[in-house]
């Protein structure tokens, strides 16, 4: 069971991973409405890292891998993304500390865990337009779909929905954190990069969960 | 893409190596940690002073290392902020008994990479001082937001404080003079074409031929607004404008007056701004006596310029008039 | 038309002010004929050196001139040699009794003033020496052309006969020694991009975006031949195999390797460059023990860059060694 | 008679100095293909100021008027343009010093002095394509054709043609002088502009004393 539940973790976290490099140039044009341009270059950087250096990661557990995967990303990544996406890691690594088979409830809380860890590191709030304006609600919709019976992949497919209705509604909005908020009123023109990289995230592993 | 490039993930390692080669027995290069630093620090008679922004911007500031100014720089890819890990590992290698200062530009994840550097550097008993530099009036500050990025500016900064660590003072001594520095210290920059990114290898935003962006940002962020392009008097009396209104700079001020280049302006058109900039300046009563005219702190090969003042008195002009031996001396 | 620019037509005139007003006291300009000149020359005990070729070079040669350099700079338009009345009133205002030491690039228009300069200046009694500076080895050199272009490698001329001129070397020997650099140094350049003339308004060439133009002149003349863009590497082979088989500079040969950019490269990649280049050298057992990396002469905001070599000896490795003041100096 | 001559001589020069700064551009641009592009520019400056300054010019006859005027030149431009040009017109003008109503001959005569000074202040010979393979046969033409008892216009007519068929008969040629001859063999792909300059003056002078 832990066992199957490990292979799972493994199988998101390259999921997530791969998106990342695959969607480099994606990402980086994102970023260039508001920013400069780098956000696919980073992430697909710290992920690929990861990739090429997944059969020498060392864990025992879910909480292990993430937290390896959290130093991978901080060493290799600078700018906003190396410690924004480490930190999540870590944090939520750290949520599943010594648990050998977390259910649900408590990847819901892991996921709060990333969040909050990304917040006191950014100083950022819900609704300054960053990459939280997607993970935040799409949290939410997995907790309350797995609260209201749903199996894992439902519940994940509810979040991906989400996560992409929010990723598309930091349109229009105010940035007010990172190098978007340089520009003022003009960064209401486009969405942010970070969110809608999470949506593309949830949904390809719900993909690939569906797909079991 | 118009670059001398080889595969553009090595494109700072191959740079470092560069700046290695021409500086061979003066400085020591970490290729862990994008480390250029003084081959005769640390000593423990002096604070090491470390910056280490984003790639991009040379000559800042892994050209500009060496007795006078840093005594390390660290730092990270093109655009990006170090690792913490940089930070941190650059620090240990740096440390003195007088302490190290970190220099960091407003940006947010430098200040992320720095704070956690900082934080683990003091867990093992060394002493950090943290100087953080935003002279960018073209951006609003505000206490919702990151507020102002830090440009060309930081020269001062760092030239103030490389000469007085020099000079033998203490850790907090620099903290207060290069936060004195940075509170006296504007720019505003202008930029008429965009940069390109090795990595990314097409150009960060489309201007057309007749544009340029106003208020720019050293990484390609947009500015205040899109113009059309305007004569060089007319460019000059608004980055005037937007500097002295900011501190504001007064009649009978002396000033420091630094027109910066962003990489594809050539060093002609620079002067002939800082010409017309000098003469306004005059014009209002503020009294240029220092002139700095060339690069200082670029976005790749982006054309355009900033304008800084940095308001003078008599520890500045002695701390300026120190000698200083960069890595870019170019004779 | 992406510059910071007036009237086209005060382009020079305008840029002669801006570096004016950044070096009050030690220079004086006198705009009848586009003069830079150091304000404490001429001197009787000292040879004047005097440079004038087309603007658009910069910081070749207005902005270097300064103790340890040039004593005056006469330049014509851009991309024109100087009128020859500008060499002539320029000579008489630098006249010594020691004679005044003309630096000329090898261009008609040049060498041309100079010469009618030269013949009304010793009319009235001045002494005038000549160099012709024709370090450009991507033109066929043959007795039946104009010969070489004049480049970057006119930097170690000035260089050495300035720090001479400065130890009371006399006209005769400063020829001597000019033309003793000219011949063990030799420069190649590759663009990227053409330069727009301000007065032009327009590129001077086409060029894809993959393209290069290998053995560019400095005013945009065609090179030996236009090739698709190649990496560092292969850039960096083709620029130091042409100069080194030219002289040639053989193993154990001791030299000054400078990487110069044409205007609109940023400082990143020539050091890239000269880190590749100068493990090239030493490859070919060729010593690198002076390095020379930034802009010397440029081609308004031309991005492509220029590799020179200058064979050392001690006579020059001291010369090279003394300072050097000079307006552009940006710390 | 003399205030006639001069007169025609002042109507040939505002041509000349006219044809020059209404060309710039494309004097420029045929400059530009194995040169520095700025011949045009080099040109309109010169004969502009020429323009400019006419009426502050001093001088009693037509040598008078063209050493005025190589001084103008001269002075005011850079380049190759302003010794080669100056040098033209001075020689002419001392040709035809004190020569109150120069014949035909003496015309061709003064173009030859301009030729030759050209090409000693150049180091130029004919054929190494620059403005003299226009302007030599050119003066040659006018000569026979006054031999052959043409009128002013008709010589100057039949010139002009010469010097257009010269002109164009640049492009093959190799540089061996001036910026052009840095190309070597790629020279042979465009024409001179100098020669092509010479070609559009002797054509517009052609229809302006067609017209008289
Ligand atoms: N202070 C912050 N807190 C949380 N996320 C942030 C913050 N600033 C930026 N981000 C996220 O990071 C993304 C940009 O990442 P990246 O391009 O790597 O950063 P940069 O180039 O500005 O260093 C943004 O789209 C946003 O989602
Ligand atoms: N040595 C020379 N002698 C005579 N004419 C020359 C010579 N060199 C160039 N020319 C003429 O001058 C023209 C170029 O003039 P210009 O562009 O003003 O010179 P540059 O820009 O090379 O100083 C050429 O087209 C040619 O006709
Ligand atoms: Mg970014
Ligand atoms: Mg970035
Ligand atoms: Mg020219
Ligand atoms: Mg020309």
């Amino acid at each position: 069971m832990g066992d199957a539940t490990l292979k799972d973790a493994e199988r998101i976290v390259r999921t997530i991973a791969q998106t990342a490099v695959d969607n480099e140039a994606y990402f980086s044009d994102l970023d260039a409405a508001a920013g400069d341009a780098d956000f696919g270059h980073s992430l697909s950087t710290g992920f690929g890292r990861l990739l090429e250096q997944w059969d020498d990661l060392s864990y025992e557990d879910v909480g292990g891998l993430l937290k390896a995967a959290a130093i991978v990303l901080s060493k290799a990544v600078g700018g906003v993304s190396g410690p924004i996406w480490g930190t999540g890691f870590l944090r939520a690594g750290v949520a599943l500390s010594g648990n050998e088979d977390p259910s649900g409830e408590d990847v819901v809380a892991a996921l709060r865990a990333a969040a909050e860890g990304i917040m006191q590191r950014g100083q950022a709030e819900l609704g300054d337009k960053t990459l939280l304006d997607a993970l935040v609600p799409a949290t939410d919709t997995l907790e309350s779909s797995l609260q209201a019976g749903g199996s894992p992949q439902e519940a994940v497919a509810a979040a991906a929905a989400t996560a992409r209705t929010s990723a598309e509604g930091t349109l229009g909005m105010l940035a007010r954190r990172g190098r978007a908020s340089y520009t003022g009123e003009r960064s209401r023109e486009s969405v942010d990069a970070g969110a809608i990289a999470i949506a593309v995230m949830f949904e390809n592993v719900s993909a690939e969960i569906g797909e079991a | 893409m118009k670059k001398f490039v080889n595969d553009p993930t090595q494109f700072v390692p191959e740079m470092l190596q560069g700046i290695m080669a021409a500086n061979p027995g003066k400085l020591t290069y970490v290729p862990d940690y994008n480390l250029i630093m003084r081959a005769d620090m640390p000593r423990d008679d002096k604070v090491s002073i470390l910056q280490g922004s984003g790639s991009g911007h040379e000559p800042a500031h892994v050209m500009i290392v060496g007795k006078g100014m840093l005594d390390g720089a660290c730092p990270g890819d093109v655009f990006a902020g170090p690792p913490s890990d940089f930070v941190i590992e650059s620090t240990k290698l740096l440390n003195s008994e007088k302490g190290v200062l970190h220099i960091i530009n407003n940006y947010t994840g430098d200040r992320m990479a720095f704070d956690m550097g900082r934080e683990l550097a003091e867990a093992e008993g060394i002493r950090v001082g943290t100087i953080v530099v935003n002279d960018d009036v073209a951006v609003q500050d505000s206490t919702h937001t990151t507020g102002r990025r830090g440009v060309a500016g930081n020269f001062f900064v760092i030239k103030a404080v490389g000469a007085a660590s020099e000079r033998g003072a203490d850790l907090d001594e620099l903290v207060a003079l290069g936060n004195r520095v940075n509170d006296v210290t504007r720019t505003m920059g202008i930029a008429l074409t965009s940069c390109t990114p090795p990595a990314r290898g097409t150009p960060i935003f489309e201007i057309g031929d007749d544009e340029m962006e106003v208020g720019v940002g050293i990484h390609g962020e947009p500015g205040r607004r899109r113009d059309k392009i305007k004569t060089a008097n007319e460019i000059a009396e608004e980055l005037v404008e937007a500097v002295v209104v900011d501190l504001p700079y007064e009649s009978g001020d002396e000033v420091a007056l630094m027109i910066n280049g962003l990489g594809g302006t050539p060093i002609s058109e620079l002067y002939l701004v800082f010409g017309i900039a000098h003469a306004m300046l005059t014009d209002r009563g503020i009294n240029v006596t220092r002139s700095y005219v060339g690069e200082y702190c670029t976005s790749l090969e982006m054309a355009g310029l900033s304008l800084t003042l940095c308001k003078l008195d008599d520890e500045l002009n002695m701390l300026f008039d120190d000698p200083a031996d960069v890595a870019m001396r170019i004779f």
